[in-house]
């Protein structure tokens, strides 16, 4: 266990980006968003949520895949190299950094993407605990540990102090490199914060959350429901909800002409935008009802199925914060849950 | 698309002299698509079109450009020659490479480039080219007149003799409008009656033309060459076939109080009238308002004197529908109104009259017999002041913006007569200025005012004060002395300005012809079009379009007329090809493209659209092509981007602006 | 089903394409195409198994995937049976030998033509352009023609002009060993001295024996239909295999459209057992 | 409130609407959202306060393609949205019965979380009976009072008036909660330099996700294909996050509604973000008051929309300031 | 006219109407007055056909200037179309004055066909303006310049 003065976190920052990109929250025109930290930005680490989780360090908004340039009836392909530089991302809360595991399922099986893989396997994760849960939060539901977050690094702010504790090979080098900042402490001012932590975590509005009733083998149970009528109503069909999300990782795949040639680019893409299914062959989901039970049944349901039971929702409130509607995954458990109850 | 040719033009040395032809035709062959590419001394020329067919055919070109002159220049040609050999005309783009480039520049290599710009362009545009058919509608052989004052009436005439027919629509109970109203007419002082008369009875009598007197136009669809219009013709009450218009039931009609529209309301008139003894036709009608009979059952005077039988008190209104190929908007003027104007006491006192008044007065089948005499009290007035631009080139809200520019003329003829008739009467005029263009007009002033003696007055009348004794008393201003005036008269006649007749606006809605902040209808182009409306088909003859004399009123009829019989003349109409065009599939049906179509080509259907499956009724905008001019207007305010020009397109645009900045 | 295996001999990533050239062109049919498509260098793309698709990319315009048509035995190339019906499509259509495409795949599963059909009776159902991934298990299944029982092939379209591969239905397939071929169009037309009727009905008269596993594809009506009628027959669902529709976008089971369910259509899919078909989530 | 709940129960069982749109509860005091009631049951769910800020126009578009009439619940505000919605036939007047209701200026989280509160759990306060002073705010880490006009959504302190411009039946009170100029804020942005002015929005738009979250809700963004989803223009644009891209969208979007924006302020209040969306449009609205004369969308059905007409003698384009 | 390689040369679009301003370059031309190649003349029947899209794609693609040139007001061949245009310019022009696009970049310009004279000037002037003001940087799309 390290320990650094929070007074001293800047040289800290300034050391660590000497050497590799440093993806941190930054507070920019009032928001607090991931970015690439340069000596004049204002790093902020007391916002509990950034707007977009962290999951853009790994599965960025757009990327370009390939280019295709063409003479007369000849055609190149030329790949987008892969991530080649090992970056830092620091601050990641417990919800993002099992989001990014969510993700792990998704492009790290067979057929791997390795353009995904590449960011991935350069990633070191500096995971932050949180202090001051809010009431928007429900990741204990999901089986995440807000309290000690699984990071490469793991850090606690207490007091004047941000405590570290390298956890994997990755971070012990990270520590190396911060060796010179870094002070040696006693686990018993983190084991206090954790333990203030769960206090407030018994406290949350949805600590009572429950998933019962939500598996794999629901399909047939929840998809013919008569709710999911009543419930997609309020939904706008905007992407709020997808952008803001860790685990959402739908896309499109799109052409971009330059000039001098196509840009084949990947980009988010929401579920819940009524164009998203509208495919070559024909539509699978022609209606926002199907579409809005499309994002919770993957989430709950289709998700868990393939992945040993892993819900693609890891709680962190997000979209309860953001819905301009103000409906999200919480009031549709809750919806399911009070019909089960009165059954 | 695959298969582009490119040519590319010497044009003798006018290109080739600063821009590097050859260069043009390699860059050329690099782009996508381009199969073909060579160069000539002279494409336009019977071997270099020779040189375009034959690539076309040859190497199957899906689509070509060529770099020459401004396509103001050639376009037409070069779609010709591709049409010839087999090839869509409109799949053919210029790269103005002389006029917008070889002319310009002097330095060969910035020539070159630029010259390789341009061509990049047209071809990035004829990549999106679709092929486009001209449509043909057909013409109906019969023109809509509306209106029947003597503009309505010379268009009838003037189709009816090239062989077309032609109906008049006038709401009056007779032909004739303003004109007949008038005494004498400027500069030549001839009888209005006199010179009007026989032009009403050859329209009445001409085998082509057919009257709808006491009709308004009540719907109008279609579009040129096809208008469906609907006529409302009002309950006469009189029959009009059995009716032999002897005039016993005018006589004998009990209700006497109506007030004449044909004197101005100077007079009275029965209510079973004829507007004026001329009348055409000379079939009387019963003013439904005044007849006793119609109004409480009781009376029938009229039906017991009429040997002809003709009176039907059950007739109804009638409204029929009828076909034409051209419409002739002749709707007239209306002298305006003068509530504003109360300073002239027009409403305070009788003897203070409009100069149309004044026609009735002196006209000797006016209310006073053309005896010159006052309202109030019968006496012949000593002082005479007339005061200009009542209501005309007002820069206050009051009243009119424009000059009504007949009204100095007029005038100038008022003062004449009276002084030629009345020596003793003494005449004044305040004008601001005195406008005489025109053949003998400013001659025919300066008669008034140095052989006849009219005291004309530059300046402004502030107030006309009404006196016990019946005397008006004028304050004025003198600008050239620079003097206040007062002046006493028994008589004050105003030059109310002129105004559109009201009901040329809902005409003009039913049309979608446009019309301007004073209701004047626009024409297509204030100096190359003038007597037709940006509408197709729908044409403008007489002051409807804008102030105007009895001369320019009938060569303005004339050449309308001639417009229509250019377009009855065709048996087919061809549409231009590059017209706008909905996506039924996406349009939202908001009206935004309609509001702004200067043509009136879109209008809006509930249609059952299709979208991937799901079947809606939607309310989409249609575009008739043959209305269409192909502006564009629309498709910027379609926000959607639904509504596109064809030949113009948004990704045809969008491809020239990339290939331009690349 | 089996899960595939082809992708794991990518250098490159799964998403990037490689350049085909078209080497020739047939014109089935007023709007379909059939097209051949070979390395640059000559040769295969890639190989592949019968039922499974590729992406067809053109860059700028748009991509979409079409069921490779062409057998697995054939080593020399590939072949797309497409019809016309939008903006890629109609860009494809005018396509001239000799022109670059760009090609990913293979992608989905494919007929499980080396176990479970292997030995057994197959009847293969096809309406219209269906027709385009049975011929490559149909070829597949001649290529092989020891491996399995008898073979019988419906197939149907609106018209004669709309029958897809009739030269190789006439030349190939009518003579092939215990293969029985049965034509039929919509609609009687001059010419055409064939059975004319509905494929489900005309699959009625037949009145074959059950001791078949059938492979139908067409319009998901006709399907619908086919199933119905098969079941009137005392076929079981488990019989039966189709393929879905390929609605799908990235082609690796990640970018979430074909999503139905728990399963991917272009991962799991887009071959499935009938009665795998009937345990989705009514979204094909 | 009660008699709010009242006549719309009447409404329902008198059967004269099908449905009431409105708002439900949510599970916190503060999240109500737009909801459909079809019973007179359903009606115990239904809330109206201080935190119903969606502007229900936009659901009426949808509604009227429903069977029978909606009964919607429009405060001042949407009723211009509606009116605007009407002139481009993209809802239909039979198919609602208007409540125009009260407001007494509808409240902002953000605004309230920006005032250093934290993990709210419960808000007392916005009940629209009340006297709307003071927010009572119970959180996980202690209770606070904040004002509650400092807890308004931005368009209330620019708030157009209590009037409602469509209705068929008015209920509860509205109060003033005008206390800022509508164009402040754009007249500081004018003020600045080029240099300063693009720094600003690049630095407000760097932050858009392109959620569409700011579209979907806009009122006068009702196109049934958007150009940013369609190849109309070789325009379709997904999450391209470069700044240029974003702006383009954002001033495309304004300029399409331009002349037809009624500053309900939605956009700002969605956005994910927290960009002055509104900014862009009032904008426009301020340049159309300067150089074509004062015009609010949705106040009359009749008037034409600046974008649509002209006048002969229109401003050109360079003698703006 | 030649340029020296250092001297920035701007990418100059000019939508030109059909009937007035395009047969005013046209004039310009058949009267030899120059102007800098670096304008690049787009042909719309009418300036009320330019979209704002059109302008915003041309920048994105690296137009350090925009002018579109239409009939007089009161001259439009299809009669109100400038009109419509002058509104829809005077407020998108503003409102990319408003986001920080300098002003120069943007004009718009009424010639008519017989002002050939004023149409080479216009664009002298214009293309003056934007060389002064340099690179456009603020507008175009960066994806493409990597």
């Amino acid at each position: 266990m390290k320990k650094i003065k929070r007074e001293n976190l800047k040289q800290l920052f300034d050391l660590i980006s000497s050497g590799q990109r440093l993806y941190i929250p930054i507070k920019k025109a009032g928001q607090t968003n991931y970015g690439i930290y340069a000596a004049d930005s204002r790093v902020d680490l007391d916002t509990l949520k950034t707007v977009k989780s962290s999951k853009e360090a790994f599965f960025p908004q757009s990327e370009t895949l390939y280019t295709v340039t063409k003479e007369n009836r000849k055609i190149k392909i030329t790949q987008q190299e892969l991530e080649g530089e090992d970056f830092v991302l620091f601050g990641v809360r417990g919800c993002d950094i099992k989001g990014a595991q969510v993700l792990d399922r998704v492009f790290l099986s067979s057929p791997v993407d390795s353009f995904y893989e590449a960011r991935r396997n350069h990633g070191i994760i500096v995971a932050l605990a949180c202090s001051e849960p809010e009431e928007s939060c429900f990741c204990t539901t999901f089986g995440v540990d807000p309290t000690e977050p699984e990071g490469d690094v793991t850090t606690w702010f207490k007091g004047e102090y941000l405590y570290w504790k390298a956890n994997t090979e990755k971070g012990e080098r990270l520590t190396a490199l911060c060796s010179e900042l870094l002070t040696d402490a006693d686990e018993a001012a983190v084991e206090e914060e954790k333990e203030s932590i769960k206090a407030i975590l018994s406290r949350l509005p949805y600590a009572d959350l429950s998933l019962e009733s939500w598996h794999g083998d629901a399909t047939n149970e929840k998809f013919g429901s008569e709710l999911w009528k009543e419930l997609y109503k309020p939904c706008l069909a905007c992407g709020t909800c997808t952008f803001v999300c860790p685990t959402c990782q739908c896309y499109d795949l799109k052409d971009y002409d330059t000039g001098s040639g196509v840009q084949r680019y990947r980009c988010w893409d929401s579920c819940m935008y009524s164009d998203f299914t509208m495919m070559a062959h024909g539509n699978n989901r022609t209606s926002q009802m199907q579409r809005f039970r499309q994002r919770f049944m993957h989430k709950l349901v289709y998700f868990p199925a393939n992945n040993d039971g892993m819900y693609s929702c890891v709680g962190c409130g997000r979209c309860v914060d953001k819905c301009p509607a103000s409906t999200n995954i919480v009031k549709v458990i809750k919806a399911f849950s009070k019909e089960v109850n009165s059954k | 698309m695959h298969g582009i040719g490119v040519f590319v033009c010497h044009c003798g040395s006018n290109i080739a002299a600063t821009v590097d032809v050859k260069k043009v035709v390699e860059m050329a062959k690099l782009e996508p698509g381009v199969v073909h590419a060579e160069d000539y001394q002279y494409m336009c020329s019977e071997a270099g079109q020779e040189k375009i067919a034959q690539a076309i055919k040859e190497k199957n070109l899906s689509g070509i450009v060529v770099c020459s002159c401004s396509p103001r220049m050639h376009e037409a040609t070069f779609r010709k020659c591709a049409e010839k050999a087999g090839l869509n005309p409109y799949m053919v783009e210029i790269a103005n490479l002389r006029e917008q480039c070889s002319w310009i520049h002097k330095d060969i290599e910035e020539g070159t480039e630029k010259a390789v710009i341009l061509t990049r362009a047209a071809i990035a545009k004829v990549n999106l080219n679709t092929s486009l058919e001209a449509g043909e509608s057909g013409v109906i052989k019969r023109a809509l007149v509306i209106g029947g004052g003597i503009a309505g009436i010379q268009t009838a005439l003037d189709i009816a003799d090239a062989g077309y027919e032609v109906d008049i629509v006038e709401k009056t109970p007779s032909i004739g409008g303003k004109m007949a109203q008038l005494d004498k007419t400027f500069p030549t002082l001839d009888c209005s009656a006199c010179i009007l008369t026989p032009k009403m009875v050859d329209a009445a009598a001409h085998e082509k033309i057919n009257l709808y007197t006491y009709s308004e136009v009540e719907k109008v669809s279609g579009f040129v060459g096809d208008f469906t219009v609907e006529i409302r013709k009002k309950a006469r009450y009189v029959n009009m076939d059995k009716c032999t218009g002897c005039g016993v039931c005018m006589e004998k009609c009990p209700s006497k109080k109506a007030k004449s529209e044909f004197n101005s309301g100077l007079s009275n008139r029965p209510a079973i009238y004829t507007p004026f003894a001329q009348a055409i036709p000379n079939v009387p009608v019963i003013d439904p308002t005044q007849c006793i009979k119609l109004k409480t059952g009781k009376c029938g005077v009229c039906e017991k004197f009429c040997q002809a039988g003709a009176i039907d008190y059950k007739q109804k209104d009638e409204v029929i529908t009828q076909k034409y190929g051209a419409i002739v908007v002749a709707t007239g003027f209306e002298v305006i109104k003068l509530d504003n104007y109360d300073e002239y006491a027009y409403s305070q006192s009788k003897d203070v009259i409009t100069s149309l008044e004044l026609e009735r007065i002196m006209n000797a089948a006016g209310p006073t017999k053309g005896h010159l005499e006052r309202l109030s009290d019968g006496k012949p007035p000593k002082n005479i002041v007339f005061i200009q631009c009542v209501g005309s080139r007002c820069a206050e809200n009051k009243g009119k913006s424009y000059c009504s520019k007949i009204c100095c003329m007029y005038t100038a003829k008022h003062a004449m007569l009276i002084r030629d008739k009345y020596p003793d009467v003494n005449v004044t005029v305040f004008y601001i200025d005195v406008r005489t263009p025109g053949k003998n007009f400013d001659e025919f002033y300066r008669r008034a005012v140095e052989e006849y003696g009219v005291n004309y007055v530059k300046g402004q009348v502030g107030k006309v004060a009404p006196q016990a004794d019946g005397s008006l008393l004028v304050h004025g201003v003198d600008l050239i002395d620079g003097k206040q005036l007062k002046i006493s008269a028994d008589m004050v006649v105003l030059a109310a300005a002129i105004e559109p007749n009201p009901t040329v606006r809902n005409i003009a809605t039913m049309l979608t012809a446009s019309i301007d902040t004073n209701n004047f209808l626009t024409e297509a182009h204030p100096k190359l079009r003038p007597v037709e409306s940006p509408t197709a088909g729908v044409f403008l003859s007489g002051v409807c379009q804008g102030p105007k004399d009895i001369p320019e009123t009938v060569s303005q009829a004339g050449a309308a007329a001639i417009k229509v019989v250019g377009l009855l003349a065709k048996d087919k109409l061809m549409t231009n090809p590059c017209t706008a065009k909905a996506d039924e599939l996406l349009c939202n049906g908001c009206s935004a493209c309609a509001n702004v179509c200067p043509y009136g080509a879109i209008s809006y259907e509930d249609k059952l659209i299709n979208d991937h499956g799901i079947r809606k009724t939607h309310r989409v905008a249609v575009v008739n092509s043959a209305l269409c001019q192909g502006c564009g207007a629309c498709t910027v305010a379609c926000p959607s981007g639904v509504m596109d020009l064809q030949g113009f397109s948004n990704r045809q645009i969008i491809a020239e602006v990339d290939a331009i900045c690349r | 089903m089996s899960e595939c295996t082809c992708h794991q001999n990518y250098k490159l990533d799964t998403l990037v394409p490689m350049v085909g050239v078209i080497t020739d062109i047939r014109k089935e049919t007023p709007d379909v195409k059939t097209f051949r498509v070979e390395a640059p260098e000559g040769g295969k793309l890639f190989e592949h198994m019968p039922g499974q698709c590729a992406m067809l990319c053109v860059p700028g315009v748009g991509e979409a995937m079409f069921s490779i048509t062409s057998s697995p035995t054939n080593k020399l190339f590939q072949e797309f049976s497409i019809k016309k019906c939008g903006v890629l499509t109609d860009y494809l259509h005018d396509l001239q030998v000799g022109d670059e495409i760009m090609v990913r795949g293979p992608y989905g599963n494919n007929f499980p033509v080396d176990t479970e059909l292997k030995g057994k009776n197959l009847l293969f159902v096809a309406g219209g352009i269906g027709l385009a991934p049975l011929r490559s298990v149909i070829n597949y299944v001649l290529d092989n023609r020891d491996d399995y029982g008898t073979i019988d092939i419906l197939y149907g379209s609106r018209s004669a002009d709309d029958l897809v591969q009739l030269k190789e239905i006439q030349e190939v397939w009518m003579k092939a060993r215990d293969t029985n071929v049965y034509l039929t169009i919509d609609r009687p037309q001059d010419g055409w001295d064939g059975h004319v009727g509905f494929v489900p009905s005309y699959l009625k008269e037949l009145n074959m024996k059950t001791d078949k596993t059938v492979l139908v594809c067409g319009p998901p009506i006709m399907i619908k239909f086919v199933l119905g009628a098969l079941t009137e027959m005392g076929f079981t669902k488990t019989q039966a295999y189709t393929t879905l529709e390929l609605r799908m976008k990235c082609g690796v089971g990640k970018c979430g459209r074909c999503n139905i369910g728990s399963k991917y259509v272009c991962k799991d899919g887009p071959v499935f057992r009938c009665d795998e078909v009937d345990e989705l989530p009514d979204e094909y | 409130m009660q008699e709010l709940i009242s006549r719309l129960k009447e409404l329902l069982e008198s059967g004269s609407v099908q449905r009431v749109l409105g708002w439900k509860k949510g599970d916190f005091t503060f999240n109500p959202e737009p909801a459909y009631f079809n019973s007179a049951e359903e009606l115990s769910e239904f809330v109206y306060d201080g935190f119903c800020g969606a502007n229900l126009s936009k659901y009426m578009i949808k509604a009227s393609n429903l069977e029978g009439v909606t009964a919607v619940l429009l405060k001042p505000c949407d009723t211009y949205s509606f009116n605007q919605l009407i002139k481009e036939h993209r809802v239909i007047r039979e198919k609602a019965y208007i409540i125009g209701i009260g407001c007494k200026g509808k409240l902002s989280l953000d605004a309230i979380k920006a005032q250093g509160v934290k993990g709210i759990t419960d808000i007392k306060g916005a009940e629209i009976d009340g006297d709307c002073n003071e927010l009572k705010v119970e959180t996980l880490y202690g209770e606070k009072t904040v004002s509650y006009k400092d807890s308004m959504l931005e368009r209330c302190h620019v708030c157009k008036g209590k009037e409602h411009m469509i209705y068929d039946e008015l209920m509860l009170e509205s109060a003033d909660t005008l206390d800022a100029d509508r164009f402040t804020d754009v007249e500081i942005i004018e003020n600045l330099t080029s240099e300063d002015k693009f720094t600003y929005f690049q630095r407000e738009l760097s932050k858009c996700i392109r959620c569409n979250a700011c579209r979907n809700v806009c009122p006068a963004c009702s196109c049934r294909k958007c150009v940013f989803d369609s190849t109309k223009f070789d325009s379709e644009q997904k999450a391209n996050v470069d700044p240029f891209h974003e702006s383009m969208f954002h001033i495309i979007r304004a300029f399409h509604v331009a002349g037809r924006c009624t500053d309900c302020g939605e956009c700002s209040r969605v956005c994910p973000q927290g960009i002055p969306l509104h900014l862009f449009n009032r904008k426009f609205i301020k340049d159309i008051n300067e150089y074509y004369g004062v015009f609010q969308a949705g106040e009359d059905i009749g008037q034409t929309s600046p974008l649509t007409d002209y006048t002969l003698d229109d401003m050109e384009a360079e003698e703006r300031r | 006219m030649s340029l020296t390689n250092e001297e920035f040369r701007p990418k100059i679009v000019a939508f030109c109407c059909n009937w007035c301003s395009y047969a005013g370059a046209d004039l310009a031309g058949s009267s030899r007055l120059s102007y800098p190649a670096d304008v690049k003349i787009i042909r719309v029947p009418c300036s009320c056909r330019v979209n704002p899209m059109f302008i915003l794609r041309a920048f994105e693609k690296g137009a350090d200037g925009v002018i579109i040139c239409g009939c007089h007001p009161g001259d439009c061949h299809y009669s109100t179309g400038n009109y419509y245009a002058r509104r829809r310019m005077t407020l998108l022009f503003s409102m990319l004055d408003y986001v920080g696009i300098e002003r120069g970049r943007t004009r718009v310009e009424w010639v008519s066909a017989a002002e050939g004279v004023k149409f080479s000037q216009t664009m002298n002037e214009f293309v003056e303006t934007v060389r002064s003001l340099g690179k456009n940087v603020r507008l175009g799309d960066l994806r493409c310049k990597n």
